[in-house]
């Protein structure tokens, strides 16, 4: 029978990482998985406790994918405190992806949004001069900067990190570097993902410029396939529409960089 | 609708009439509507539907307060078509939904309500005075919620005292919809038509579950889940079928839609109208104007002018 | 079983200890049996389908008297899996049958028995004196005979006076068969334990229809049908968790089942054994050997070594 | 979509064709049909009426097939009875089909079991010898005879006709002509279709000659898929297993020439 990608495949953990105290790497093995595009996510059923989704993570490994998490409310934790040998349901991929432009890309990841942005890097092509922008609150929650500096080292390539508190890095939000950036720099294509309020600054920023930006939205999720609503932003669905919207769009949908639904589907302010 | 509108619309859109289609004193452009509880939480996004071609959406059942549902996993995708959802009946409530669609100027919005008692009823439709709404939908049939739905609908003097005293509160028309719970569903439609109801909505997903083997446990949250989709299609139409059979009241058919044969299907058994939830995850929302396309198709083929000629038609031979 | 017989099986037929199950009284060699209703009506083929794995073979439901049944057509292929049929319970009568069985040796027959009042089924039984067979199943639930099947299962007090007629007649174990009706179909289960049943098969198909649009009419001869295969599968499952969550019985499974996953599935919501019908139209006689091999590999990599064990583990997690 | 073989194609009956007094051809448009096996049938539906069992006659047109309908009991009186232009619905194919030697062939055909005969005759190859030998209880009830010439036109041929009252062709029992031509030729493949009785004879002759013979079975049919079981002979399946059964298995058959099912599956003799 062929696999109906919308039935969690159960994957065992084989492996956990932690990235920071709070933030942890879980990988597993599946093909499927591994060979999800920038911007794509699986929904990740936790046995007997919840499912979220999650952006995929790349592995090195051929055949191996992983999730990134971190421990926030009841479902991150769950996923958070999975241990080697436990099972885990995945299924998607879903969503659509980042569109790759060539010449001068600027990365911008906060947190876990970081997550696409590391499988974006894997898509670009040598010529590419990339600049990615790594934003944290302080040094011991920066993550990732060693992988992308790995995976960018055939390329004409910047890293730059900056805390909200100087511990490491530049100092002070990462909208500020990014501001510097767009005012210094022609970039022929800019993405984003992490807390949205980043994104928005940095998606307003790059508008403003008229350059090519886009960003990789989170909602809340239930269905993951554009039936339940819960992922809804104006009048776009993420699970189906995104989660990677261009600049363009995003600055004429009202509800980006203010509101959310929570659980219930009632607007709430970012 | 305003100009605006229009313009962003497919020409297919613009209304025509071998499309229109009256379920009782309700008059729609187009005979598909969008189903309770399917991506039915943002006036935005009815609007975009409306244009999609859907001719009217029906919101996502309702309650006097805020719900946030059940937690996740809440749907299940069935292996060879169809979902089992516990969604658990999230919602905003009336209060803030109502505050939602107050802008509403173009979209036949058909609210959607699930309570236990009368009064729940009564004073939810209170909050919506001041929305253009088409009609409300009674949810007398979810599956997997405790003390409301099916718990409702497999009580039929319960369903007459609500629909009783939902009739005198407002003129708005009011739509039952019921589903197969533990008692005969025919003795609900009974009961909602002495009443007063204006028409039925048949039928609302069927109880189901979902084991997964290699964790050997029930795959949603709640266990237990309602199936829609592709596989409860026959069972709907048989339904529409055994109404229209047996009462004369409009019917609008719901359940496993997903082509323009499966909505004209429904219409022969009976109904004058129809909706559709599942096959958007399968279709997305092109659904609408495919179906509305193969059903125009079809009536020039055959050769009608109305859909009003159709209903129903499959009882005669 | 004798030698002849042996010879033409294929080696996995051999009986492996880890596929044994009880359900009650009734050991099986091997968990999957066919379904009442399909291929049943010669010994001839019993014994092939009993070679091809299956571990039972339930007779069509026999009546007092033979039935020719509907006129074609009588089946309907659901587009997306599964099937409706309105065979109208056509069978050879109990009488013919019985006579045909009599020289039964080998394989484990379980005869399935329709009719109205205790005395049919009395009267029945009594015909089976001479035939070496398993087990009884009455069937109360055949959506589309009139005065029969569901119409004796929807009424709770008349099963119980047919199966404590029908306990008193025999010592064979006796197992009634429940499907969705117009009552609560755990009302029926109730009263059939409260009668001393043995065992419960859930479920029979589901009361449906299919029009054909082109010509605008119902394609079955006896218009309404029952949907049986994948359609089902998460209702009949959902059946088996609901009867064994709330009752200590022995439970056979049907409804949909198709894969060995589907098997694993009723047997972790609580079932000893399964019955599979709508799948032959799909994968023919091979389902049954498919299935048991499918059992065996999971059972050895989760380490099993009985069905026993995994009876019912769903409801545990 | 795909077409679901299952399903009923509504078809549009486009011309009628009286072949005997009680034997009509109807000729329909359909891809499928057109392109079937001999041996192969089609369960047909007859609006509001029925739905039986029907080969699946040739048709010379390309895209089109046609069902040669003797009018007996209801279902098949109600076929006979559709007029050009009303609709049927065609499932299907079903079964199996002759497994066509080559050299020496003899077909045996009766009635409507010409049918597949005929569609047999459009898979010989020019090299083949064949005989075909068609029975018949009198003249007015022959026919496809100038059919089978022009089929065979390229072919070493003979058809030859027996009438049971000796009003055309050779006078007797079909089966009396079989054991001639079995007598003096060694026939490299013999396919018979028609009544039970004329294939039991058939098959026997053949089979005690040491002969590859086949016969194409009809029984009772609800499904035509292998689910009712109506159509059983001994442990057979004729819808499924068959319709054509090589001669060597049918006389281990306790049931063939001897018995059939009505509907309500009682055995009846022939
Ligand atoms: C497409 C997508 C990809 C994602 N990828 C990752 C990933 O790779 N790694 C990762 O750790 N997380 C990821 N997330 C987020 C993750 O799915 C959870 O939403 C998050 O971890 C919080 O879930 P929770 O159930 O633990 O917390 P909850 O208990 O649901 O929520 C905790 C708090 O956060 C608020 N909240 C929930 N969702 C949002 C939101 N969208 N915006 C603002 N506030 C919100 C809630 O209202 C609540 O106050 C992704 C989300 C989406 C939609
Ligand atoms: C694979 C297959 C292909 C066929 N192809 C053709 C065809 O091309 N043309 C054609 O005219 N017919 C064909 N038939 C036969 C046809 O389907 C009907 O069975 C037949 O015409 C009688 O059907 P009825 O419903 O009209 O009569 P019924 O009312 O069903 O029967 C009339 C009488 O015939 C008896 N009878 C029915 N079936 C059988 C049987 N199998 N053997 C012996 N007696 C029987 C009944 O018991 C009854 O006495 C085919 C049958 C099969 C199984
Ligand atoms: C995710 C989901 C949520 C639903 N929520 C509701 C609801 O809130 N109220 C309701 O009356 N029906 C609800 N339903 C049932 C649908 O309105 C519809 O009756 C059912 O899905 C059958 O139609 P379909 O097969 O086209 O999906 C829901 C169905 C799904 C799949
Ligand atoms: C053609 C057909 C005939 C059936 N006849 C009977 C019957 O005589 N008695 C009965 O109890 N169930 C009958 N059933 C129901 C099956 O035994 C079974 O309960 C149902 O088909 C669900 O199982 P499945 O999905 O594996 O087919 C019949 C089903 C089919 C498809
Ligand atoms: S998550 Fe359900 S519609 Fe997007
Ligand atoms: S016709 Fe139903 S099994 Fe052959």
């Amino acid at each position: 029978m062929q696999r109906n990608h919308n039935h969690p495949k159960i994957c065992i953990v084989e492996k956990v990482i932690d990235e920071t105290p709070t933030v942890r790497t879980l990988i597993f093995s599946d093909d499927v998985m591994h060979n999800v595009l920038p911007g794509q996510f699986a929904m990740v059923w936790i046995p007997g406790l919840n499912e979220l989704p999650m952006s995929v993570m790349v592995s090195k490994e051929s055949g191996k994918a992983a999730f990134t998490v971190r421990k926030h409310g009841l479902a991150s934790t769950g996923l958070y405190n999975v241990q080697v040998g436990q099972q885990i349901g995945v299924r998607g991929p879903y969503g659509n992806s980042f569109d790759l432009k060539q010449g001068k890309l600027l990365l911008v990841g906060g947190g876990t949004g970081l997550v696409p942005m590391m499988r974006l890097l894997t898509f670009v092509k040598p010529t590419d001069d990339v600049t990615l922008v790594i934003g944290a609150k302080s040094k011991n929650e920066v993550f990732f900067e060693e992988l992308a500096n790995d995976l960018l080292k055939n390329n004409v390539h910047r890293v730059i990190i900056t805390t909200d508190d100087g511990s490491y890095g530049e100092k002070g939000f990462v909208t500020n570097t990014i501001e510097k950036l767009v005012n210094e720099n022609r970039f022929d294509g800019i993405y984003t993902c992490g807390p949205e309020i980043m994104m928005y600054k940095t998606v307003q920023l790059a508008h403003s410029k008229g350059l090519f930006v886009q960003a990789s939205l989170e909602r809340t999720m239930k269905c993951g396939v554009g039936i339940c609503g819960s992922c809804c932003i104006g009048e776009d669905l993420v699970c189906k529409d995104g989660t990677v919207f261009d600049g363009d769009h995003l600055m004429s949908n009202h509800e980006f960089g203010s509101f959310h639904r929570n659980k219930a589907g009632i607007l709430e302010n970012y | 609708m305003n100009q605006l509108l229009y313009s962003k619309l497919p020409i297919f859109f613009k209304v025509n009439p071998s499309l229109i289609t009256s379920v009782g004193k309700i008059c729609l452009d187009r005979p598909v509507m969008l189903a309770s509880g399917i991506l039915g939480i943002s006036l935005d996004v009815f609007n975009r539907l409306y244009r999609s071609g859907a001719g009217a959406v029906v919101t996502k059942s309702l309650s006097t307060e805020p719900w946030d549902g059940y937690p996740n996993p809440t749907i299940f995708s069935v292996d060879g078509g169809g979902w089992i959802n516990a969604v658990g009946l999230s919602n905003p409530g009336a209060q803030n939904f109502a505050k939602m669609i107050e802008s509403n100027v173009d979209v036949p919005i058909i609210v959607s309500l699930v309570g236990s008692i009368p009064e729940d009823f009564e004073s939810m439709i209170m909050q919506f005075k001041n929305c253009k709404i088409t009609a409300f939908e009674l949810n007398l049939s979810c599956p997997h919620v405790a003390k409301v739905g099916l718990e409702v609908g497999d009580d039929p003097e319960l369903v007459k005292k609500i629909i009783s005293a939902v009739k005198t509160s407002t003129n708005i028309p009011i739509i039952a919809k019921v589903g197969l719970g533990t008692s005969n569903y025919l003795n609900t439609v009974n009961a909602a038509i002495d009443s007063g109801i204006d028409a039925i909505t048949a039928i609302n997903t069927v109880r189901a579950i979902a084991i997964d083997v290699e964790t050997q446990r029930p795959i949603l949250s709640n266990k237990f889940g309602g199936l829609s989709g592709t596989p409860i299609k026959p069972i709907a139409l048989r339904c529409v079928y055994e109404i229209s059979s047996k009462y004369d009241i409009p019917i609008i058919g719901c359940g496993g839609i997903s082509t323009w044969e499966d909505a004209v299907e429904f219409i022969l058994a009976g109904s004058s109208a129809v909706q559709l939830g599942s096959a958007i995850g399968s279709n997305w929302i092109h659904v609408f104007n495919d179906i509305n396309h193969g059903i125009l198709e079809y009536m020039k083929r055959k050769g009608y002018s109305k859909i009003d000629e159709m209903v129903g038609l499959a009882k005669k031979s």
